[in-house]
């Protein structure tokens, strides 16, 4: 178990160490990469089947390191999208303009980009989780600039300056939190152990863990692109490299959101849920609004599907506010979330090698110059409008379930009204890139037809999740809603 | 009561209207001539026409289809089947529960789709604008006319046209009730914008820009046309003997008595006498409406009809 | 087992559209396993309203018991009554419409790959077998979503052209505005236990308070009335269904929107039991309008495809007038007239999906034939595609209500419906009736003047095109699809002895209503009236057979008789015209004017004349071009101003991305502040 | 002893936060750098204060880690970074000086506010300067929004970190050392990468002032 758990947070650190040492790059790296990371899915696979065995193994001086329910469900879907963005990212192919110096600079940070989130998600110790996630923005900020342009450069500012100061805060939190156990329980080298803190939590001071807490939604909600924090997420996932924003926008959101989950936790025993439901709910709810409201009349491809993650996000986040059903809700949406973005900003990559724009306005004829890329396009903008046969349409059903099972039905009425704007907003523009007639000087038929099988894959993922057979997947988050909602 | 000697009587009264109608036509226009100081043709003109027309060969238009040629006979039909539902002489015949007034309106309306598509058939513009009109005028006189079956279903109890007759001779009272008085005004107007008398329509122009039905039967020649204006007469002769029989019965067989029949047809003829009349002094009196101020014509008698409907509510 | 086999029927088409692709194959085999399934469903629903035993279908809620939090039933076992009526009515219009399909799409070798729109019709066909059938919410919202999400890629297959992606944008966007009333509607009735299982709502609906039973009616109402068209959720409706392939458009226009009906009755009578008289009166009203609203638009209407979905709207409005009528009598305990006005909405549901089915499909024919869907280039049609023109023109007279066919038995009992309800004991509530009558009447009226309009511009007359001149028949399976919808609206009428009862004993149980003692049957349909004992009668079979020896025996008579037998065909006499030109004819333009000026108060029409005069003199003209325009109201002062609104406050919020680093840390801080400020608060 | 021992803190602490101070008074690179240095050293001394009264081993190198890190290299790093760039007079920021002084003042305020309810839970001696380091920390935060230069930012957000680490001493004597470790490993490699991405701006847009950041937005 113990080599599984290297395995899965080793591999990347190996594929990252690899392209560092190995100078001029070589595509065997990149190939070296990719397979390393889709070993790290096979161990996080293989670790969820263990734990859904039953066992939650520890690691480390101290226990540091702790795998239950819910960080599995995350690892699967970090190692996922890692897996498909190394071997979608730059540094396989024959025919790309990427520099080998830019590839292996990408194979490097992506890599240490997923070692860091693997870190955080079954780091036990709240600190090393902080300084987990808090190296996710110095290994991913250096990717953004791949190509460097203005436009890039001042997105990479924007976010390691607004992603730093957003992660200082929690470390606030953090401490604070410290504060509070160390004087309950002295100091231990467990003390900051997410384990020993819900022990102690029925009996932490309220005050203490509501203030702690404030700074830790703040801060982690600034990673996880919660409205009014959200502004450097349009920027950072329109301006990186596809496989980077499929990484940032399929799971980096989803790590930070799991970050606030644990805290919250914790915090529920100490304070009782009401405070952090609520604060869940009223951020849940910025974000839905400005996103959805950002969709309308939204100019380049790029920053629409960035906005549409605030907007999932956030529904997330008012699924958390909703009590167990709504974990349930929000959890299945996080994994749903995580294939349904990584596919489309992987789409949209290929998209802006054909038409070389990011303005919707100058791309046509998707469906006709790249059938297949156009048709998963397609497929993926239904599944985040929520339909059939997709998953997401199941999250988002049983979150408007919650919302009227736990007696909120006017946020629920607006939260609805804000999908609708959101869902018209997307379909509009999207069908006006997928039909009609390409432009002038855009070749048409599919080129690297290798890469669309893993995205076809991504696609028949999303349907079977919609279709729902899985049992020990259902049984996977049902572990994981009990340990959100305890 | 459906004795064998009821569906004779029924076939009978049918045969009978049938016979009256070109009769019943060629006394009106009489009545007209003579209003306007005219001698005027003699009242059995219109069976010589028939006659005359049944006599000729049919000539069709090159650009018409097969619907041109089977359009008169659906009208035929569709206007005898009403005759058979229609309480000339006797009720209740055998055939009272085969159709009510509603089926009589829709069967009516039936005869009018056919001929205004046969209008459009032969492609002229006189066609055209002759089905334009009818179909306008038809569309909207049939609110009236539900209403003013609604209002004497009240009364009733049942739009079927025995029942009515019955009940209304059951107690007369009824017939001197104002809704059934403000019904019979509606009925009489509908019966003008039906039939494309005057105001509405003047059935002995053929000035196209006053044409309705006359515009649309353009086309039509020979035994066809005898089909289509026996029709028509024919169904002046059913729409007076409904404003006659529904409102004022009395006469009306209930036994199929050759006295109480023969009692009957003396009313019955009484009756469209009467009423020819009136229809002779108002046409004479109006002029014709411009086409765009029929609606409000119609639109009077509507207004009518909600006073039936109200009013006999009210006295319910 | 039939169930199963249905579904498999279904599911076997969309393999066979999915794995062939083109080709004859491909449209056989698709075709097929609609058919299949279609001839299982009306299986199905016969024998359930008729009540022939063909055992249930236990095995299907087994195998559906996989997807999350389901508790309950899943798949009513065996089908209620009234879900049957609308599975057989989906079923019934398949087969055709499956039939069709084979040679409608064989114009698209070639050009388009039938994949999708295979695959797509019959996944359609399978979700609105099955939203009838759910017993749960869930299932519900999936089958319901899946039928819109089908119908949507469906109406997109022709996304070549640009109104058709605006038209798909609308419809989905309509689509997801229901479904939000739908779900609220739903989740108000949830148990405590949180079973989603429709007896359990029902049972938990008993127990709530009046004011929030309204309230989820209004939301049904809303969410299934959008499905439906109602005035004025109707605006996606002329717009999505003539984009679909025409096969599609009668299903969409036949089928789908009566879901709609199947939602309220749902609600109104299963989940909540009736309710308080203005519940009918408000579906009552909503009908009268949509029926009057949606034949005066099909007036103005020249493109043959919008123009039936116009009559859609209309006919939907007939059935809701009916299912008003019927729960108004619920309510005051009337129940035999309760009964009459539910049976003639579900009457006029079946009837319509018939003729409305047969006339979309003769459209596509028109289409098929001339490519275009303007009839002002059509006419002369009968003489080149006689038969689809004979099927038109039943179908014509059945949605103009004309006897002996379905379209004017079921108006017929809508009509003795309303006059009953002048046995309603409150006056001012009971004089709704009449005036609901008026309207229907009108609109039956107008009805008929469309459909001359319809028929007579676009197959009687001179072509008006080199199109319409070259036209050719219809493929053979084309014309028996259609043939077989003219014969079911001929049966359907002649039929409504066993129709009426059968209906009725559907609705009874259901809000309890009693069994369908109220219209007795004999040879003639008696239904009962407002004076007791006194009843209305007709009898559509006697009806249809004394017309047909009618049309018989006078011709024969004539020929029997001495009456001339001669015939010359000349030329149409125009006033001494040398020769007769199509331009001469009367368009449909022409034809609807004098109706546009009487209701010019609704159209508000605007007409732009443009006539240039020949140079010498001005007595000559060489061209006039006409155009005239009707305002949309509800797009123009309901739609556009909400959507203004929005963009106009998306333009603010987006303002929040001002591109000031400072701005953005700035949003931080204040966040921050403001929550410790109200953490504070909270606190003391 | 305990008294005394908290008082020293104290005064270490608002030395701290009178450096977070200067950054809005003084204007200049350099002025700043220089303070930066300071409050650093004094982060450093007080953590070295309290080793020697706890007697904690770690404590000592975490002072030490401190001193080097933030007190020497980051500095000097600064300075290398502020030569390349030259444009010695901070633009002029958005809230004149006399104004954010007060600002501070009013912060220092609100951080009282938050953080005195919270004291009674700890009996260290040295948690009556934990408001302190609240203030430093909400200081710096404005010093972040209110400065405009890309450098001056950086130092803010340096100044940030040096208020939580005072927080976490005068709560609860540090945090362990195995995350202490990683945190100054977080720290150094956010700074660095920082000064490659400031770097990269200035050789995109010959200048680091933020405020040409301005291309993406909506």
């Amino acid at each position: 178990m113990r080599l599984t758990y290297l395995l899965l947070v080793g591999a990347p650190l190996v594929a990252a160490l690899v392209a560092a040492l190995v100078r001029p790059y070589l595509r065997g790296v990149g190939v070296a990469g990719a397979l390393l990371s889709t070993l790290s899915l096979a161990a996080a696979l293989r670790l969820a089947g263990q734990v859904l065995a039953g066992a939650t193994p520890t690691w480390g001086p101290s226990d540091m390191m702790r795998v239950d329910a819910l960080s599995v469900l995350l690892a699967v879907c970090v190692s996922f999208v890692a897996a498909l963005a190394a071997w979608l990212g730059p540094g396989l192919g024959r025919d790309e303009h990427y520099t080998p110096a830019q590839a292996r600079r990408f194979r490097i940070f992506s890599s240490l980009f997923a070692f860091t989130m693997l870190i955080a998600v079954t780091a036990n110790n709240v600190a090393i989780m902080w300084v987990a996630v808090e190296a996710t923005t110095i290994a991913s900020a250096l990717l953004i600039p791949l190509h460097v342009s203005k436009a890039s450069v001042e997105a990479s500012w924007k976010y390691i300056l607004i992603g730093s100061v957003g992660i200082a805060l929690a470390f606030v939190g953090t401490v604070l939190g410290y504060f509070d156990y160390v004087h309950l329980a002295g100091e231990r080298e467990s003390a900051l152990n997410w384990t020993s803190l819900m022990a102690a939590a029925p009996s932490m001071h309220p005050r203490v863990m509501a203030l702690a807490f404030v700074f830790i939604v703040i801060g982690y909600g600034t990673k996880a692109g919660l409205a009014p924090m959200h502004t450097w997420l349009p920027d950072a996932h329109a301006e990186a490299p596809a496989p980077l924003s499929a990484m940032m926008s399929g799971v980096l959101l989803a790590v930070a959101l799991y970050a606030i989950i644990r805290w919250k936790v914790v915090v529920d025993l100490a304070v009782g849920s009401a405070l952090p439901d609520r604060l869940l709910l009223v951020l849940g709810l910025a974000s839905l609004a400005v996103a959805a409201l950002s969709l309308v009349g939204q100019r380049q491809y790029k920053r629409l599907l960035a906005y549409s993650s605030i907007e999932h996000t956030g529904l997330m986040c008012v699924g958390l506010g909703l009590g167990p059903l709504g974990a349930f809700a929000a959890l299945l949406h996080l994994v749903n979330h995580a294939v349904a973005k990584g596919m489309m900003f992987l789409l949209s990559g290929r998209i802006l090698d054909r038409y070389h724009t990011t303005e919707m306005g100058e791309v046509s004829g998707l469906l006709r110059a790249m059938p297949v890329t156009g048709g998963l396009f397609a497929a993926g903008m239904l599944a985040l409008a929520g339909l059939p046969p997709f998953g997401i349409f199941f999250s988002k059903l049983s979150l408007v379930r919650a919302g009227f099972a736990t007696g909120h039905p006017w946020l629920m009425a607006l939260v609805l009204v804000l999908l609708l704007a959101a869902v018209v907003a997307m379909l509009a523009q999207i069908n006006r890139m997928l039909y009609g007639a390409p432009p002038a000087g855009v070749r048409v038929g599919e080129s690297n037809r290798w890469g669309l099988v893993p995205l076809v894959l991504c696609a028949a993922l999303l349907v079977a999740f919609g279709l729902g057979g899985f049992g020990a997947f259902q049984t996977l988050l049902d572990r994981a809603v009990e340990i959100v909602s305890r | 009561m459906p004795l064998p000697t009821g569906y004779t009587v029924a076939i009978a009264q049918t045969a009978l209207a049938l016979f009256l109608a070109p009769g019943l036509v060629g006394l009106i226009r009489w009545l007209k001539a003579r209003l306007q100081n005219r001698r005027g043709a003699p009242v059995w003109q219109p069976y010589l026409e028939l006659r005359k027309l049944f006599a000729k060969e049919v000539v069709v238009s090159s650009n018409a289809s097969w619907l041109f040629r089977v359009a008169p006979f659906v009208v035929f039909a569709s206007t005898v089947a009403v005759a058979f539902l229609v309480p000339v002489l006797a009720v209740p015949s055998p055939f009272d529960p085969v159709g009510d007034l509603l089926v009589v309106v829709y069967l009516l309306l039936l005869g009018t789709f056919f001929l205004a598509l046969a209008g459009l058939d032969p492609g002229s513009a006189f066609g055209g604008m002759g089905s334009s009109r009818e179909m306008t005028v038809a569309a909207l006189s049939e609110p009236t006319v539900a209403l003013a079956i609604f209002a004497l279903a009240l009364g009733a109890g049942s739009t079927n046209l025995g029942q009515i007759v019955a009940r209304t001779m059951a107690d007369p009272a009824a017939a001197v009730s104002p809704g059934y008085l403000l019904a019979f005004g509606a009925l009489f107007v509908v019966t003008l914008a039906e039939n494309g008398r005057l105001p509405v329509d003047n059935p002995a122009t053929h000035l196209e820009l006053t044409m309705i039905h006359e515009a649309m039967i353009l086309e039509y020649s020979g035994r066809y046309l005898a089909l289509i204006e026996w029709a028509a007469w024919l169904k002046v002769l059913l729409f007076f003997s409904l404003l006659g029989n529904l409102f004022v019965p009395w006469g009306v067989a209930t036994v199929l008595t050759p006295s109480a029949l023969g009692w009957a047809l003396a009313t019955l003829l009484a009756k469209l006498v009467v009423l020819a009349v009136v229809l002779a002094v108002f046409e004479t009196r109006v002029a014709k409406l411009r086409l765009f101020r029929v609606p409000e014509l119609l639109a009077v008698s509507f207004v009518l009809a909600v006073l039936a409907i109200t009013v006999s509510f009210l006295v319910r | 087992m039939i169930f199963l086999l249905m579904v498999a029927g279904y599911l076997f088409g969309a393999l066979a559209a999915l794995l062939f692709a083109r080709g004859w194959v491909a449209r056989w085999l698709t075709a097929a396993g609609a058919i299949i399934g279609g001839a299982c469903a009306v299986t199905l629903a016969v024998a359930e309203v008729f009540g022939f035993d063909i055992g249930s279908f236990q095995i299907i809620v087994v195998l559906a018991r996989r997807p999350w939090w389901l508790q309950g039933g899943v798949i009513q076992d065996p089908a209620q009554p009234l879900s049957a009526v609308f599975l057989g009515v989906v079923g019934a219009i398949a087969i055709p419409a499956a039939l069709y399909s084979i040679g409608y799409t064989r114009a698209w070798e070639g050009r388009r790959s039938l994949r999708m729109p295979g695959a797509m019709l019959n996944l359609f066909l399978l979700s609105m077998s099955l939203v009838p059938l759910a017993e749960n919410i869930l299932w519900f919202v999936l089958f319901w979503e899946g039928m819109a999400v089908t119908s949507y890629l469906l109406v997109m297959t022709e996304a070549e052209e640009p109104e058709t992606v605006h038209a798909g944008n609308w419809y989905l966007g309509m689509t997801q505005f229901g479904l939000g009333f739908i779900l609220a509607a739903f989740f108000l009735l949830l148990p405590p236990d949180g079973s989603g299982d429709f007896t359990a709502l029902a049972k938990h609906a008993a127990t709530l308070s009046p004011g929030l039973k309204s309230l989820v009616f209004v939301l049904a109402l809303i969410g299934f009335g959008s499905k439906a068209g109602l005035v004025p959720l109707h605006v996606w409706l002329p717009s999505a269904h003539p984009a679909a392939p025409s096969h599609v458009s009668a299903l969409m226009s036949g089928v789908m929107i009566k879901l709609g009906v199947y939602g309220v009755l749902l609600f109104g009578l299963r989940l909540l039991g009736g309710g308080p008289a203005w519940w009918g009166g408000l579906v009552l009203t909503l009908g009268a309008v949509s029926a009057l609203l949606g034949v005066l638009y099909a007036l103005m209407e020249h493109d043959l495809k919008r123009l039936l979905a116009y009559h859609s709207i209309e006919n939907i409005g007939i059935i809701f007038i009916g299912v008003g009528a019927g729960m108004m009598f619920l309510s005051y305990d009337l129940p035999a007239l309760a009964v009459l006005g539910f049976v003639g909405g579900l009457y006029h549901t079946i009837n319509h999906a018939c003729f409305k089915g047969l006339l979309f499909l003769g459209a596509g024919s028109v289409l098929h034939a001339t490519h275009t869907r303007n009839m002002e280039e059509m006419g002369g049609l009968i003489k080149r595609m006689p038969r689809t023109a004979l099927f038109f023109l039943v179908g014509a007279a059945a949605i103009s209500a004309l006897p002996p066919l379905n379209g004017f038995v079921s108006e017929w009992v809508v009509f003795q419906a309303l006059l009953g309800g002048a046995s309603i004991p409150q006056r001012e509530v009971a004089v709704l009736m009449p005036i609901a009558v008026a309207m229907l009447a009108l609109a039956s009226g107008l009805a008929a003047a469309c459909f001359v309009k319809a028929f007579g511009i676009t197959f009687l007359g001179i072509a008006r095109s080199h199109e319409a001149e070259q036209a050719r028949e219809a493929p053979v399976s084309m014309q028996v699809a259609m043939a077989a919808l003219a014969l079911a609206c001929v049966v359907l009428g002649a039929a409504a002895y066993a129709m009426v009862p059968a209906l009725g004993r559907v609705v009874a149980g259901l809000a309890g209503l009693p069994p369908a003692s109220a219209v007795t049957v004999s040879w003639s349909l008696r239904v009962p009236l407002s004076a007791p004992g006194a009843v209305g009668q007709i009898s559509p079979l006697p009806i249809l057979l004394g017309l047909a020896l009618l049309l018989v025996a006078i011709p024969i008579g004539l020929w029997l008789s001495r009456a001339s037998r001669a015939l010359r065909v000349s030329d149409t006499w125009g006033c001494g015209r040398i020769a007769q030109t199509p331009r001469m004819q009367y368009t449909a333009a022409a034809f609807a004017e004098p109706l546009r000026r009487i209701f010019a108060a609704l159209y508000r029409p605007t007409e732009d004349v443009s006539i240039d005069f020949h140079p010498e003199s001005r007595y000559f003209v060489q061209s006039i071009a006409y155009r005239a325009h009707i305002i949309p109201w509800f797009e123009r002062y309901l739609y556009d101003p909400v959507i203004d609104r929005v963009i106009a406050w998306a333009a603010r919020v987006r303002a929040i991305q001002s591109g000031s680093l400072h701005a953005y840390l700035t949003y931080l801080v204040a966040a921050l502040v403001i929550m410790l400020g109200l953490l504070m608060l909270w606190g003391s | 002893m305990d008294s005394a021992f908290g008082q020293l803190t104290v005064l270490g602490s608002s030395l701290v936060l009178l450096c977070g101070l200067t950054l809005l008074w003084r204007r200049g690179s350099a002025a700043h750098i220089g303070a930066f240095a300071a409050q650093s050293v004094a982060l450093a001394a007080t953590a070295g204060l309290i080793a020697v009264v706890t007697g904690s081993r770690e404590l000592w190198v975490v002072a030490v880690i401190l001193l080097g890190l933030k007190g020497i290299l980051m500095p000097i790093l600064l300075k290398r970074m502020d030569r390349r760039f030259g444009s010695p007079r901070e633009l002029e920021p958005y809230v004149n000086t006399a104004t954010s002084l007060v600002i501070g003042g009013l912060l220092v305020v609100l951080a009282y506010i938050v953080t005195w309810p919270i004291l009674d839970v700890s009996r260290l001696p040295t948690r009556a300067g934990m408001p302190l380091a609240m203030g430093l920390i909400f200081v710096s935060l404005f010093v972040i929004i209110s400065r405009k230069k890309a450098l001056t930012q950086v130092i803010g957000f340096l100044a940030l970190e040096n208020g939580i680490a005072l927080l976490a001493m005068l709560g609860t004597y540090g945090i362990p050392f195995i995350v202490e470790v990683g945190v100054f490993l977080d720290a150094l490699m956010g700074f660095l990468v920082m000064q490659i991405v400031i770097y990269r701006i200035q050789e995109t847009f010959e200048s680091i002032d933020v405020e040409q950041l301005n291309r993406l937005s909506q």
